[in-house]
Order: structure tokens, then C-alpha cells, then sequence
């Protein structure tokens, strides 16, 4: 069984540790805040300026003042902070921000990352993420591991535009999780019920497979 | 000399067709409602804006866009807009996109006297070309420069008659940045109050950099994605 | 984990002989006097301070220099101490003078994920010497890098347990540069209170900055220069 | 009858014009604060961290948080705004500041300024200097026309290590009134029942006279 984004994202907030500033991107990545374990405090960072992302207001709650990056209503924490967008982009630059994480359309087994152009269709642009990836510390990515035609998206090389180069530590997506090495993505879990086989057959790059590879409980 | 003037109109009296605008805002967030009326009003042209979003439809920049009086939009991210892609797709409308942080800082620059800054933002992608790229400890960064722009347009929460304004929530993104590059700056609030009144420990923009200050007749805010908590 | 300590003896107890250290503060103001009297009683030696300023004879930075706990200071005015002058007459103390808003940006630099700016300041003069030069539009700007420091201890006025920081008026100065630009940052705080009860429209330093945060025990907060009008 | 510290400073207020945001030196340039004249509005910046100095507080109403540049306690005015250092420079070398008022130990006919170091003399430190001169917009030095020994500080070129190059636009000497042009100072008013001789004499770089040159009025 292929993890549902939901399960992706519980998968990826594991890697979430006490006292992490953390960037959440835009759709399964956004999810990672519901799945925050017991026990440990993290931050959220909203690139357009807020330290301290809370949950979704309550119906008729909504404030046009407080948005996230996604341009979506949301609330603060307790301890939340304001800023304009240079300090914002400053923080992520000066690798205060502990973990990015991002969605993609393909991943390079180098860790370069392309998910803002696809040649021939409109170009909305970039937002915050080549900065995001240009800076962050920590960056995992969470996506399907194929696209909807069946092709990898988990690459020797990236086809599409970059956003960044040699900067993914880390993928999440349905089917496993993969870490970036200078020798090629490491397979490091697969999804229950899904073999190393199936893996290595949808995943285009080089496929790193030392000895069992636990299935991802939860 | 005053700063205080009496409203939008009076505001953008003097910006003429061909300048170029820094317009502050996040998506619809925090955007200089009145003075986009104002312009609209106008019908200034061919005007370049600077701006990290582009409006919806039929809201924000996107009434400029509808009357046809942007010739081109320096944005981070240009989504969600019908007539944008249309005067985009037929040529009308030239698009420069810019990683976000590095609109930001190019901004920053500008307010700061720097006539250029290094991001790491785009090395090794597209946004690179052309550009001049250095590295420092074995990163690369391109050089950007700062940002010279006719007129900035901020929107701020509370401002009083020095210029001095204090933004609200994350209404302030990019506001404050744009305030302190425009060669001259124009500023829109809700509340205009007395010199005095603000606490001068909490200023977000220093007066110096606002030349004309007013408060806007009225704001939608509209809100571009409202989110609610599942009950 | 809570970046709350319980006093200044607690917060330096990691700081080791050779350590680079950014200390705020603009004369004796703002200065993070509980952290200096700490490092004075732990007698940590051969520190580098990157402050603007090196206290007077028996205050701030004088009481290390007193006890011959400073290798070096990078600031951009030295006066009126008389132990700093000896130490440095005899080369006990090496000093750097940097113009002090190069002082300023090359912290906003390290904050900012900046490896270097731009600045016209010294371009022309002996500051200039070694460094390199660029001209933008016809005038000269110095090349001048980020800061890097270990440690950046500073003084707010009031802090949360979040690391949050407000400043009090003229006592900001480079306290919140020098708390975006240390790998390590340490906060003292007049009133220290629980998260959520400072307005987030109004910190100056948003507590991803602050490792360490604890209230001072008492300030003297010593006055330099006491002037008063004439009756 | 040579200037008056109070007079040189008086003579320099009239300089100001409404609107204008000035950064006044220590010394005479602080004295500039008493003569702004009446119906115009100036505002004073402080590079430590102000716009909106106000007078010296009352004896017992001292502020320890409150300092101007000089390390002076101070007032604000209302609508007074405090920053930190970075932005304090940044609206300085934006241009943001009109009018800069400096001492200096010598400046030359292109516009040199030498003000922050004596060789063999124990160095301060340039403090805040080298950024005023190398940004503003426009810059008035104020000084005595010659040092203690008698020798001239209006030089054809600075002999002591350089603060700034080519940036002052107006010298105020408690002995004459000076506009620093391409071709060298203009001469445009003179201290009252000083003679143009006895300025000349004083002046080692090359001093301009064209026309009567009319007293400082006061």
C-alpha cells in the first residue's frame, strides 16, 4: 500500500526535533503540522513573516491580516513573532530556519530540486523557494514518487528547470524514504507492502539497497 | 511641510505614465487598497510594478492589469489571475520573476544605500544567467542589485503625521522594505493619528522615509483563501 | 527545551579562552552589564570583542580589560579609557577600527546570510587599504564581510521565554544586529515574562535568534555623559 | 571680529530649510540645534539610533536608555522614532538625511575631510564619520579657520589621514564663510569687520573672491 499524503507527512514529521524552526511549503508539506509528536516543541516559520504558525482559525475567526505563505487564513501561538519579509529571508539565509520542508516535480540523485517551471506552460513563478533551497540547512522533499503518467520523478538528473542544486537531504514520498548520498539516494524505508522491487523499477536514479529495508510503521 | 494629504487621488497626483512603482503586500494581504483605486481612477500607463504578486482578477493590481496600465510586473509569483496570463501570453504585458527573498533584499538594498547585495537564490538555475556569480567559502551567490523605483506605495495599520507607521500581523511583509526604497514614498493607513501618539519604541518605518501620508477612506481586505478550523 | 537560564553565570559558562564575542551596546547603554560582570568572574581569557565601544575605566568592557581578558577589540571609538590606552601603547591589545555603520552592516550581514556588502564609508582613505574596492554609478564602495563571531551577547529591555526581545529607545542600537550575527546568542533581559504576553507586532528580535535568554539580576545602567538643560 | 563658537553655529542654521532631517557632529555642529529658525521644522537624527532629538532633559529626569551620539542624555520630540544602527546608517547612506554638520581638522579645496586621527597621537576611532561623510548628501563642516599654532585648516590638500574624499559642500569658519567648488573655495561672507586680506592670508588652498564679499549678518 502507497502512504497517503497524510501518511507522508506523519512519515516526515519524525524528523522534526525539540526546539526546531521549522519551514513548512505548500500541500503535503503544510500537513507536517498536524503531525508534530508528542512531547517536542517546534516552530513554525511563514515566509512572509511569522514566527509561530498556529492552527486554521475557527469559522468566522478569520483575520485578512494573518496569512500564511499560502495566502491561507491561520492563527498564532503563544510567543509568535512578526517580521518583515527581508528579516524573513534573512533568517532562512542565515540557516536559523533547522528543516525545510518542500514539495517537487523531480528530485536529481545529487539533491538538486526542480518544482517551479515546466517548459510551455504558464510560468507562475517562483515565490519563496529558491531561496528556501538555496539556504536552508536541512531540506526534505515530500512528493509522489512517480508523476501522473507513471514516470519518476526520482532522477539522475532533473529534465525540468532547476530550483536549486545539491541541496535535498532527504524524500519522502508514497512509496519510500530516501536519503540523498554523494553516492546516489539510499533507500532507507519503503512503504508497507510495496517491494525493493517496485521501488527500484519506478525510481530512474541510482537506487542505493543495503541489506533489509524496514517497511514504515506507524 | 506637511505630509498629511487629503486622500488617494491627491496622493498620486504626480505619478505619470512610463514610472515605476514598488507596490507593497502579500498576495491581497496588506496591499495599498486606496491608491490602487486612485490609479485606476487615473489611468496612468505603462507603468513598471514591482510587487510580489500581481492581484486576483478583480482585486489589487489586477484592476490596473484589467485597464491595461502595467507594461510589466516585477513579481515572485504571478498565479491565479485570468486576464494576467491572457495580456502575458499575448505580449502585452512583459513579466520579470524574482526569487522572493532576493525582491526583499533588493529592496532592503535600496533603503540601506547598498548598491547591491549577494543572495545564494537561484545559483545554479536559470535565474543565474546572465548574472554575476561569486563564491564565498565555497558557496556560490549572484550579485543583485538594489532597486530604483519612482514611487513606493505602503500600506500600513497605524501612521501618524510625521510619516512614522506601524504595520499589522503579517500585513507588513514586504511594506516596510518598499517604504525605504522608493525615491519618493507614499504611505496609506487606517488610523492617522497625532505626532505623539505612537509609541516610538514600536515604529516599524521611520517617518524619513514617507513623503506623503493619508487614511484610507475604507478597506475590503479581501481575503484570498479563507481557511477555517474542521469543527 | 527551554532557552530560559537562571543568570549570567549559567548563560557564559560555555564561552572559552579565545572566543570571539559581539557585545551590544552604544557607549554604556544597552550593554549587557550581568554578562560582562559574569565574564569577569569566570576570567575567561583572550577573547576577541567586536563592540562598538570599549566601556569607560570601571564600567562595561573596562572591567575585562581591567583584568587583561580582552586579545583584541574591534570597535569604531575607543575613548576616554585609560587602562585601554596603556594596553594598547604597550601592544597588550590589538585594536581594529571600523567605521561604525561597516560595524552595523557587517552584523546585518551575518544575520542576514550576507557573506559581504557594499559600502562607500572609509572608500578613499587609509580604511580602504587592502580591501577590495567597486564602483557602482561612478562612486567607490568598499567590499566588507560579514562578521563571524561565537558568541553575541546582548541586553534588552524586556525578553519571553520564546528569546523574544523589545529594546528600550536609544539602548537598541547593535544589540539587535549583534543578536542575529553570533553562532551562539545570549539575551539578558530587564523583565522577563511568559510567552504571549509581549505583542508579536512590536519585537525587535524574533526569538529563532536567542539560544540563552535570562533576567539580569540588577542594572546599574551608568550614565556617560549626564547633560541637563540650563535652569 | 571673529565668529563665536554660538555664532558659527547660528550662521550654519540658516542653512536649514522646512522638512529637512539633519545629523548635527559633536561640538559646534550640536550648538546648530539652538538657531533652528523660527516657521521651518527640522527634524535631528541621532546615528545611534533616533529621528527627533529633543533638548537636554532636567536635571533629575536624566535617562540612562537615552543618549544622542555624543554619549549625551537627551530628550525626544513628539513623533520621535528609535532604530537600531544598521538602519541608522542605512537611511544615511540612502540619502535619506539632508543635511550632515561635521568638525573637522582639515578639509581641502576639492572637499577632503581629515577629522578622526593624528599620527602619533593615541587614535579614538572614527566612530560614525566615515559613513556620515561618505553618504550624505550634503555636508557642512564647522571649525576655526586655523589650528592653535596659527596654520591654516582650509588646505589645498588634507595632510592628515583622510575621514572622506571630495564630499564636503560648505566650510563655516569663525572667520569667513566658504562655498567648496570645482575650482576651489568660494569666498561668501566674511565675520564681521574681517578682511578679506586677513582670510586670504589664513586660507592655504585656493580661496575664490569675486565682487564684494558682504559681512555675516546677525
Amino acid at each position: 500500500m502507497a502512504l497517503t499524503k497524510e501518511q507522508i507527512a506523519q512519515r516526515i514529521a519524525r524528523e522534526l526535533k525539540d526546539g526546531f524552526y521549522v519551514n513548512l511549503g505548500i500541500g503535503i508539506p503544510t500537513l507536517v503540522a498536524n503531525y508534530i509528536p508528542r512531547g517536542i516543541k517546534v516552530v513554525l516559520q511563514s515566509e512572509n513573516g511569522l514566527l509561530g504558525i498556529g492552527p486554521f482559525p475557527e469559522q468566522g475567526q478569520e483575520d485578512p491580516d494573518l496569512i500564511n505563505a499560502g495566502k491561507q487564513t491561520i492563527t498564532t501561538v503563544p510567543g509568535s513573532a512578526f517580521f518583515d519579509s527581508a528579516m524573513s529571508f534573512g533568517m532562512i539565509r542565515a540557516g536559523k530556519v533547522d528543516l525545510t520542508v518542500l514539495g517537487a516535480m523531480e528530485v536529481s540523485e545529487k539533491g538538486d530540486i526542480a518544482n517551479w517551471k515546466i517548459p510551455g506552460k504558464m510560468v507562475k513563478g517562483m515565490g519563496g523557494a529558491m531561496d528556501l533551497v538555496a539556504s536552508a540547512k536541512n531540506i526534505i522533499v515530500a512528493m509522489m514518487h512517480t508523476n501522473p503518467k507513471g514516470e519518476s520523478k526520482v532522477l539522475s538528473h532533473c529534465t525540468l528547470p532547476l530550483t536549486g542544486v545539491r541541496c535535498v537531504k532527504k524524500v519522502v514520498t508514497d512509496l519510500a524514504v530516501l536519503d540523498v548520498t554523494e553516492a546516489g539516494f539510499r533507500l532507507l524505508e519503503r512503504a508497507p507492502g510495496v517491494t525493493v522491487e517496485e521501488i527500484k523499477s519506478k525510481t530512474e536514479g541510482k537506487l542505493i539497497v543495503e541489506g533489509d529495508v524496514a517497511e514504515v510503521a506507524f | 511641510m506637511s505630509k498629511v494629504v487629503a486622500n488617494a487621488d491627491e496622493a498620486i497626483r504626480n505619478i505619470r505614465d512610463g514610472a515605476v512603482l514598488m507596490l507593497g503586500g502579500f498576495g491581497l494581504c496588506g496591499i495599498p487598497e486606496n491608491c490602487i483605486s486612485a490609479l485606476v481612477r487615473k489611468g496612468v500607463k505603462d507603468l513598471t510594478c514591482i510587487s510580489n504578486n500581481a492581484g486576483v482578477d478583480d482585486f489589487g493590481i489586477g484592476l490596473m492589469l484589467q485597464k491595461k496600465q502595467v507594461r510589466k510586473m516585477i513579481s515572485s509569483y504571478v498565479g491565479e489571475n485570468a486576464e494576467f496570463e491572457r495580456q502575458l501570453l499575448s505580449g502585452e504585458l512583459e513579466v520579470e520573476l524574482i526569487p522572493q527573498g532576493t525582491l526583499a533584499t533588493r529592496c532592503l538594498a535600496a533603503g540601506y544605500g547598498m548598491p547591491a547585495i549577494y543572495t545564494p537564490a537561484g545559483a545554479g538555475t536559470e535565474v543565474a544567467e546572465g548574472k554575476e556569480i561569486r563564491s564565498f567559502s565555497g558557496k556560490e551567490y549572484l550579485l543583485e542589485y538594489a532597486f530604483e523605483a519612482d514611487y513606493a506605495i505602503v500600506k500600513a495599520w497605524k501612521g501618524d503625521t510625521e510619516g512614522n507607521l506601524i504595520y499589522h500581523e503579517t500585513a507588513r511583509n514586504f511594506n516596510p522594505l518598499m517604504a525605504m526604497a522608493g525615491r519618493v514614498t507614499i504611505a496609506e493607513v487606517e488610523h492617522l493619528v497625532p505626532a505623539g501618539e505612537l509609541d516610538p519604541d514600536c515604529i516599524h518605518t521611520p517617518g524619513i522615509y514617507i513623503h506623503q501620508i493619508f487614511q484610507g477612506a475604507s478597506y475590503e481586505k479581501r481575503i484570498e483563501q479563507r481557511t477555517v478550523r474542521k469543527a
